[in-house]
């Protein structure tokens, strides 16, 4: 009885994994079509938080503990390649101006 | 009890899955940047903290449990750090492509 | 019906086939360089279809091939830095990122 | 468990778009940012072949690390000139066919990969207890082949050297620059409250590594990153690569190890034995080691040559 609870949550979390993987492939469309370079980061942040909810599901789903810290250092470095990409809009140049007069 | 805790997390992992269609949704039909910034960080954040706590019954207490929390303050706090940045480059005009 | 290792590591030769048409196709070393780290990550979950194919002794996989792709991706992104580091001084010191072209005339003269 | 597989034929299908579009995009930026959602998607196809390690390298390392280093490479290099005209369509076709040839080869290969598959698992859990350990592949990487472990701590330098090298004749020995060209409060924020998580996050993948998934590699990968963040928000400034205690951290990890594999010579009968009963706490000894250098390593990989002139 017990069993079949658990299968059925386990069923149920994979079938949501697929869901939010499917959503995550839509937000890819916008990739495709983005106009801006901002939009190109928004979707690859939709990756990076759908990314973490599909992992969490897939791990609860298949009682593997260790995919929790998966997510965990995703989580922390979701931000880091954003940061980069707001490095990258702004001005490069100054930094070869830095360069010339220390 | 475990039956009522398993239709916890089913509805809040629904709840949450929801969102995540809402976010894309957003993602796909507004208009202009500031909107879909708004509509995905809304929503997926959303999404994210309601499939954790949808999920939060089905972890190892305390350990698993406080990693799915931190996990959440962790995606809730960059993206909000970095909406506040890709807004910024937004509004400053576009990068040169 | 496929399995899920058959799955992974015929996706494995595709993304192989490619990272290596972009790393010959593309002019930009930039490109390049991405087409390699792409390739590499074909090439590293073949390792993980190997190692997943010999699961056993309690283990989800074996431990051997993916402790190999641990160090490899280690070094690949060693690879990526050195290599993105020589391209900027490319650009730096001569204003392009072609590899294979003469360099511009004037400026190559050292005073 | 046909679910299952539906999530693997989903997760296939993303990763092969996202490359495909990543190679196919004309702008560069936008295929830095297809590499790194393909890198995030990798370390899902990771957790689903069952090797947690290698997903938690793939997100600090492959996705994070890498990802950064390419976008502001790609920013940088933004106004450069594209005056390389891409191959001829013979060209294209010809490295096209080689391309689909090479990669039929290998989708042979794999159908016809050998059934009752090698492996050397059964061995590497027979001798795990002797060990100390419990997360075979920490075994693997720092017992039963710790000389591949100790050269690649090692092949980090080289690497460094090289980066290093590119520095303008003056600016040698000096301090890279990593800083963001307009800091500003939001920035600042996440540097400051992100890193003291992620340095927890960083040693405990490393200490936790015995027994569970995470390793020198992979809390060392975390470190960097809050470093660098740090870096980049301009909190800190990275040090002079000429400063002595720099390069005594650098090459601290290779040096344990070597020490250890040493002394494992006459305490143990072999380069790189451990001795009996001591071998789970040198093997933390070490990793402690090797994830402060491999951090250092990666950061300063990160942050390029130095272009500020010593004082």
């Amino acid at each position: 009885m017990r069993w079949g609870e658990r299968m059925e949550i386990a069923d149920f979390l994979l079938t949501v994994a697929v869901f939010v993987l499917a959503m995550v492939a839509l937000g890819l469309v916008r990739i495709l079509r983005g106009p801006a370079a901002a939009d190109q980061m928004m979707a690859a942040q939709l990756f990076g938080t759908g990314g973490i909810a599909a992992l969490l599901l897939l791990g609860v789903a298949t009682e593997a503990d260790a995919v929790i810290d998966v997510a965990l250092v995703l989580a922390l470095l979701a931000a880091f390649a954003s940061v980069a990409f707001v490095q990258g809009a702004a001005p490069a140049d100054e930094d070869i101006k830095e360069k010339n007069h220390p | 009890m475990s039956f009522v805790l398993d239709l916890f997390t089913m509805g809040a992992v629904l709840a949450g899955a929801l969102f995540f269609l809402a976010g894309t949704v957003g993602l796909l039909r507004f208009p202009d940047p500031l909107t879909r910034l708004h509509a995905l960080t809304k929503a997926d954040n959303l999404g994210l903290g309601l499939i954790v706590i949808g999920l939060l019954p089905q972890v190892a207490w305390p350990l698993g449990a406080f990693k799915l929390i931190a996990i959440w303050l962790m995606a809730l706090f960059a993206a909000t750090t970095i909406s506040q940045l890709m807004a910024r480059a937004a509004r400053d005009g576009e990068p040169v492509r | 019906m496929i399995s899920t290792t058959t799955l992974f590591g015929l996706s494995s030769a595709v993304l192989i086939g490619l990272g290596l048409f972009g790393m010959i196709v593309d002019p930009q070393p930039l490109r390049k360089i991405l087409a390699f780290n792409l390739l590499g990550g074909g090439v590293f979950l073949l390792f993980g279809v190997i190692a997943r194919r010999g699961a056993g002794a309690g283990l989800g996989g074996d431990p051997v091939p993916q402790a190999l792709v641990i160090t490899g991706l280690v070094v690949a992104f060693a690879a990526t830095a050195l290599a993105v580091a020589l391209l900027l001084r490319l650009f730096q010191a001569t204003g392009q990122t072609a590899l294979d072209e003469a360099p511009p005339p004037a400026p190559s003269v050292d005073p | 468990m046909t679910l299952a597989l539906a999530v693997d034929i989903g997760l296939a299908l993303l990763v092969l778009a996202v490359a495909g579009w990543t190679i196919a995009v004309r702008d560069t930026f936008a295929a830095v940012i297809g590499f790194v959602a393909y890198g995030l998607l990798l370390a899902l196809v990771w957790v689903r072949l069952a090797a947690p390690d290698v997903a938690l390298t793939e997100a600090a390392v492959g996705s994070g690390l890498t990802g950064l280093l390419l976008l502001s490479a790609s920013a940088r290099l933004r106004h450069a000139k594209t005056s390389a005209a891409p191959p001829g369509p013979v060209l294209q076709w010809a490295a096209g066919a080689l391309c689909i040839l090479i990669a039929a080869g290998l989708a042979a290969l794999v159908l016809l990969l050998p059934d009752p598959a090698p492996t050397l698992a059964p061995a590497a859990v027979a001798h795990l207890p002797a060990t100390g350990l419990g997360n075979p592949v920490t075994g693997v990487l720092m017992v039963y082949r710790a000389i591949d472990t100790f050269l690649e701590s090692v092949v980090l330098l080289p690497a460094l050297l090289g980066v290093w090298s590119l520095a303008s004749e003056g600016d040698w020995g000096g301090a890279p620059i990593l800083r963001h060209p307009r800091p500003d409060g939001a920035l600042t924020l996440m540097a400051q409250v992100l890193p003291p998580l992620g340095i927890i996050v960083g040693v405990y993948l490393c200490w936790n590594s015995a027994d569970h998934p995470g390793g020198a590699f992979q809390g060392g990968a975390v470190l960097a990153a809050m470093w660098v963040l740090a870096l980049l928000a301009g909190l800190v400034d990275a040090p002079p690569i000429r400063q002595r205690g720099l390069r005594v951290l650098l090459v601290a990890g290779a040096a344990v190890l070597l020490a250890v594999g040493l002394a494992g010579i006459g305490l143990a009968g072999a380069f790189l034995a451990y001795p009996e009963h001591y071998s789970k706490p040198l093997i933390l000894a070490i990793e402690m080691a090797l994830v402060l250098s491999i951090a250092v390593a990666l950061a300063l990989l990160v942050a390029g040559p130095p272009v500020r002139t010593p004082s």
